[in-house]
């Protein structure tokens, strides 16, 4: 029952055909709204890919210009490293993983027709666009755009006479503080539908990973982002109003700031985290044919990572001046946090034994996620045990480290739920050899990038310095040899992304039709067809099992739908 | 706009309105909670603001504390008319409870004009900063209420809806909460 | 998540209807104890201040939520839910409060917030007439407020 | 492993890269396990024409293999984990929380994008008549503990001796002292650690750590350098 893309006939209730503009820009169907964050989440990610691309030639070229830019002053370059990560952890991360794969998975594996309250989920979409043209508007105010880190610590952020962009950081704050709310919209949706909405006979531990790791996302972000928006209304009064709250000669004080943001920063990074390993769940399972090992240890340890979240944020602050006892106490807990973590990769890898893994697309960027991330897991020690992060702190270490961990989540993680959920979204294939070609391309440039930055790191660069040739010790032809090695893996690996964009686009309409459950799977989505109609399921679905009873004894196929009666 | 059938199930024995509210009032308590912990970080460390707080208006904000109270009080006997199906009943305490609000917010402006026109405004000191930002940030919410409370009471008195006069009860009872601590913090700790 | 999945829950569960506790019998409790809240603090004892003042607030805060808030039938993991976002409020302040709640440490003092911690003995900032405690006379002298922060370190 | 890529030219230096080390060693061992299961694995169960199905792991299996293959190392990497708790601590509380008997101060000040240093001069005591401030200069001699007091005039700064492995952030409004003792002469970089705006990048200042005779002769005609009453 194969349905072209381009008309939406459904059995499931009378629907008026819409115009055009109702069906793309005010749709309240989930599906669509996921697709609507997936695109704007890619084109803000190729913007913050276009700024990797020209701070990375300034540092292997140092002040020549920059070929689709021109020269890169000092300033310039503040505003692309602080713009480049925020947009990739607020504006590519969250929404794509969160919320693009969040609306789009958690009504069909749960079994219902739609989001709990859709014109909500619509507004959260429509507030998320304005806090993404906001952020693209900072770029072309007068002064420039915000140049301050993406952690914005005060005084720098607070006062125009120091970062000398007037209206930069107050257009960030006001994006930064759109995108919570939408998230905050977003998340009670996605909390809500999946708790009350599951299917008749679906008992909690029949949920997919995805589902569990997605709502446990939303909560972490939710009881973490209360403090950062009170920060954030107080250095937006400190910026326009010019009230005292992070001014230390006023009886304000900065590092109120840096524990207000890092007690959201920390939870936030297991915010954009957890959603993957649910995509990765699902994924290997699918392609080794086999049960996910101990669920409930899964469970358990996500839940547990979640909690011990929130006890480790001063580990970004040990040299930051907050006092050096506490920084003690942060230490014991963030090296005690990598025990959950490992024990999930574990449990992970152990999924794999007595499979039989075939190789697609999806498989190989599942298996890329849990091999890069272990390195980024695993150098997380050094910056965690607090001795040796007074040498590494603010080095390049710090920065290979978390895109060993922030590249398998946002980047990796996207291609394997995209190219697993594409056949489901579109109701047409991706290619297979031109998938595996950009996979290993992307792969091969990432650690060409990022390994290099390791040594950089260690030899003592430092971040966010925009000409290394003021410091002796760093300009030496070794190290520039080692900068200028990663920018040419990163232009490698920027030159294969077009192939993924036509891959992508060109198979919307023109790729090999696809039928409901293209790789045998046990979850619910893969049972209604292929791209869903409106309303998802016809008739609504009852679940009898479990959702990776894969390679049960005694069954001709080796795969057991959720609701397959028999 | 016909209603989902994912908003009818409750896997979980609370109704998918409540549920949802009361993930708002999760979120609300940890920006609340921010705000007024680093209030009360910096009120602990300066004493000298106990001298800058002897200037608010202690009789304001206790009246204010009763007027709240008290539409907490009709904002509950909304909801349990609601549950016995007077819809009518119903809407005429949410409005009750929108006046409780306004009047609030009048108390609020003649208290604001007169400390400001005295000189303390927002950018005098440390204390009157978080003053004016922990009570206006808690004013809007006051007045996001209000807003909420017509429509629901509009719908109420045809009755319709009936179970949103409860959850926007839920709302308000939780914005009286907040104001419970918010006035002897800034009011009374001189 | 509790999982009882009654497949088709009634919209609106009717676990409160039977339940009639006497509102306005709470909210008189929560009028007196506003008014002791407020007297209480001006016999300016301070143990009584505090007891009174901030005590209070909880009292009513526990009213308002047991019986307005009907916290007390509604589903345990509602309960475990708030409780837990205020636990995670007390864990930031309970982190936070050795770097800005106190000026000195190991290894590090904080000198502006030092500086402004002299109580100004008998002026306001900006030097207008010492108004005398508590009461509420408005303060005279010249309206711009001098910033009531240390000497510029 | 970082002293292939620099120096060690402080007291602690060797501490911190033995912490380095053990981390290395720890963090390697589990990283390289983990990875060769994981491909071992990969490659002993692909599915190939022909080849076994993949086989169902029913709960008592799965039981016993959770015990073997993941609380087993969950124990183990507890185990390690105290052991780098321990090992952490122990460096952090000699460099950043105790102040050992230092023979002498410096005063760093950081502002946007200059280093100010104030030398204690001849006499051995700070603001007195003889101090010497130089400006991107500090110039301390071999072998003596020196305590340093750090402050920052606008925002955020962060000195850094890549070659002491000494890193502290300069916070407006706050004095956070610390010490370290130079253990080899030669000229070093120090570098801003923390985003302090425009000019972050171009704020390098230049360590000299002298010879007892050199260090005394510098003392001596400080004319050549800036000296001018704080």
């Amino acid at each position: 029952m194969a349905q072209s893309h381009a008309h939406d006939d459904h059995a499931h209730g009378d629907h008026h055909e819409e115009g055009w503009f109702l069906k793309y820009f005010w749709s309240t169907d989930h599906k669509m709204i996921a697709k609507q964050y997936l695109l704007t989440g890619m084109a803000l990610g190729v913007i913050g890919a276009y700024f990797a691309y020209v701070f990375r030639m300034q540092l292997a070229f140092p002040n020549k210009p920059v070929p689709g830019y021109g020269l890169v002053t000092g300033s310039d370059y503040n505003a692309l490293v602080t713009n480049h990560g925020a947009i990739m952890i607020f504006w590519v991360a969250m929404p794509v993983l969160i919320a693009a794969f969040g609306n789009f998975l958690i009504p069909l594996m749960v079994g219902c027709d739609d989001m709990v309250f859709p014109r909500l989920n619509r507004l959260s979409y429509q507030i998320f666009l304005i806090s993404a043209i906001v952020l693209v508007s900072s770029f072309f105010v007068e002064g420039g755009a915000f140049g301050g880190a993406w952690t914005a610590y005060p005084p720098l952020s607070a006062k125009a006479e120091y970062n000398l962009t007037p209206l930069g950081p107050t257009l960030w704050l006001a994006a930064v503080a759109l995108e919570f709310v939408a998230f905050l919209l977003g998340g009670i949706n996605f909390v809500t539908t999946a708790m009350n909405s599951r299917a008749p006979g679906m008992r909690a531990l029949d949920l997919p990973m995805a589902v569990w790791m997605i709502v446990i996302a939303s909560i972490l972000f939710m009881c973490s982002v209360g403090p950062l928006i009170a920060g954030a209304v107080m250095l937006m009064f400190d910026q326009t109003i010019g009230t005292g709250f992070f001014d230390p000669d006023r009886g304000g004080d900065p590092v109120l700031w840096q524990h207000l943001f890092w007690f959201f920063g920390h939870p936030e990074v297991y915010v954009v985290l957890l959603p993957p390993l649910g995509f990765v769940a699902e994924i290997i399972t699918t392609f080794s044919r086999k049960r996910l090992f101990a669920y409930k240890t899964v469970l358990y340890t996500t839940i547990g990572t979640g909690i011990l979240s929130f006890f480790v944020w001063a580990h970004h602050q040990f040299i930051a001046g907050v006092d050096p006892r506490m920084s003690n106490v942060f230490s014991v807990t963030t090296v005690l946090i990598s025990i959950p973590i490992a024990e999930l990769c574990f449990v992970y890898i152990a999924t794999l034994y007595a499979g039989s893994i075939s190789f697609r697309v999806p498989m190989l960027w599942a298996l890329a996620f849990i091999a890069e991330f272990l390195v980024g897991g695993v150098t997380g020690i050094f910056l965690g045990a607090s001795g040796a992060d007074i040498y590494f702190h603010d080095t390049y270490f710090v920065v290979a480290h978390f895109h060993y961990t922030f590249f398998p989540i946002a980047i990796i993680g996207t291609f394997a739920g995209v190219t697993y959920w594409y056949p489901k979204m579109f109701g047409r294939h991706m290619d297979e050899t031109l998938g595996k070609i950009h996979f290993w391309v992307t792969i091969a440039g990432f650690n060409g990038i990022f390994i290099p930055l390791f040594i950089l790191g260690a030899a003592g660069d430092h971040r966010r310095i925009f000409d290394y040739s003021n410091f002796p010790e760093l300009a030496s032809p070794e190290l520039q040899a080692m900068r200028v090695f990663a920018t040419v893996s990163l232009l490698v690996m920027l030159a294969v992304q077009p192939l993924f964009a036509w891959n992508f686009f060109r198979n919307m309409w023109k790729g090999k039709v696809a039928e409901a459950n293209p790789w045998n799977a046990n979850t619910l989505e893969w049972q209604c067809p292929s791209p869903p109609p409106h309303g998802n399921f016809n008739p609504m679905p009852e679940v009898y099992r479990g959702p990776y009873e894969y390679s049960q004894p005694g069954r001709a196929d080796d795969f057991w739908p959720q609701n397959s009666p028999t | 706009m016909v209603k989902p059938l994912a908003t009818l199930r409750s896997a979980t024995g609370v109704p998918t309105g409540r549920l949802a509210v009361w993930w708002v009032i999760a979120s609300e308590i940890v920006i609340f909670g921010g705000l007024l912990g680093s209030y009360l970080l910096h009120r602990l460390g300066h004493p000298e603001w106990a001298t800058y707080a002897s200037h608010t208006n202690t009789w304001a904000g206790a009246f204010n504390t009763l007027v709240l109270l008290t539409s907490s009080l009709s904002a509950v006997l909304g909801h349990k008319a609601a549950e016995a199906g007077d819809g009518k009943k119903a809407a005429k305490m949410l409005m009750f409870t929108c006046l409780g609000g306004l009047t609030f917010l009048v108390v609020k402006g003649f208290e604001w004009t007169y400390e400001i026109q005295h000189g303390y405004t927002i950018t005098a000191n440390g204390f009157w900063s978080f003053y004016y930002t922990a009570a206006g940030l808690h004013g809007l919410h006051v007045i996001a209420g209000c807003i909420i409370m017509l429509f629901v009471a509009a719908d109420a008195r045809k009755n319709k809806e009936l179970q949103r006069v409860e959850l926007i009860g839920i709302y308000w009872h939780f914005v009286d909460l907040v104001w419970i601590f918010l006035f002897p913090l800034l009011y009374i700790a001189k | 998540m509790s999982s009882n999945a009654d497949p088709h829950g009634h919209e609106h569960t009717a676990d409160h209807a039977g339940h009639h506790t006497d509102y306005v019998k709470i909210w008189g409790i929560l009028v007196v104890l506003l008014v002791v809240s407020v007297t209480g603090p001006m016999l300016e004892i301070r143990i009584i201040t505090l007891l009174t003042a901030f005590g209070i607030a909880v009292v009513k805060a526990f009213l308002v939520a047991k019986y307005f808030m009907h916290l007390d039938i509604e589903k345990t993991f509602v309960v475990k839910l708030l409780v837990v976002c205020l636990g995670l409020m007390m864990l930031f302040f309970a982190a936070t409060a050795p770097d800005i709640m106190k000026h000195w440490g190991a290894n590090w003092r904080n000198e502006s917030a030092k500086n402004a911690n002299i109580p100004e003995v008998h002026h306001e900032a900006g030097g207008e007439p010492a108004a005398a405690h508590g009461e509420a006379a408005p303060a005279h002298g010249e309206a711009a407020p001098a910033h009531g922060e240390a000497p510029a370190h | 492993m970082i002293e292939s890529f620099i120096l060690q030219a402080s007291s602690y230096a060797s501490q911190i890269d033995a912490l380095i080390w053990l981390i290395v060693i720890i963090t390697g061992v589990w990283f390289f396990a983990a990875e060769g299961i994981f491909f071992w694995l990969l490659w002993r169960f692909r599915a190939r024409p022909g080849g076994a199905p993949a086989r169902y792991i029913d709960d008592h299996e799965e039981h016993v293999l959770k015990y073997k293959w993941i609380e087993i190392p969950h124990r183990l990497i507890l185990v390690c984990d105290v052991v780098l708790i321990i090992g952490a601590i122990t460096v952090w509380s000699d460099i950043k929380l105790s102040m050992p008997a230092t023979d002498e101060t410096v005063r760093i000040t950081a502002q946007q994008w200059a280093w100010t240093f104030q030398h204690v001069g001849p006499d051995g005591q700070m603001d007195t008549e003889d101090d010497i401030v130089s400006i991107d200069e500090m110039h301390i001699q071999v072998g003596k503990t020196y305590k340093f007091e750090l402050m920052a005039k606008d925002v955020l700064h962060s000195f850094s001796v890549p070659v002491f492995r000494l890193k502290q952030d300069a916070i407006p409004g706050r004095v956070i002292t610390g010490w370290f003792q130079p253990t080899i002469t030669g000229e070093f970089d120090v570098q801003c650690a923390e985003i302090c705006g425009i000019g972050h990048g171009i704020m390098p200042a230049r360590l000299y750590v002298e010879t007892p005779e050199a260090h005394a002769a510098w003392l001596a005609n400080p004319t050549h350098y800036l000296a001018y009453k704080f």
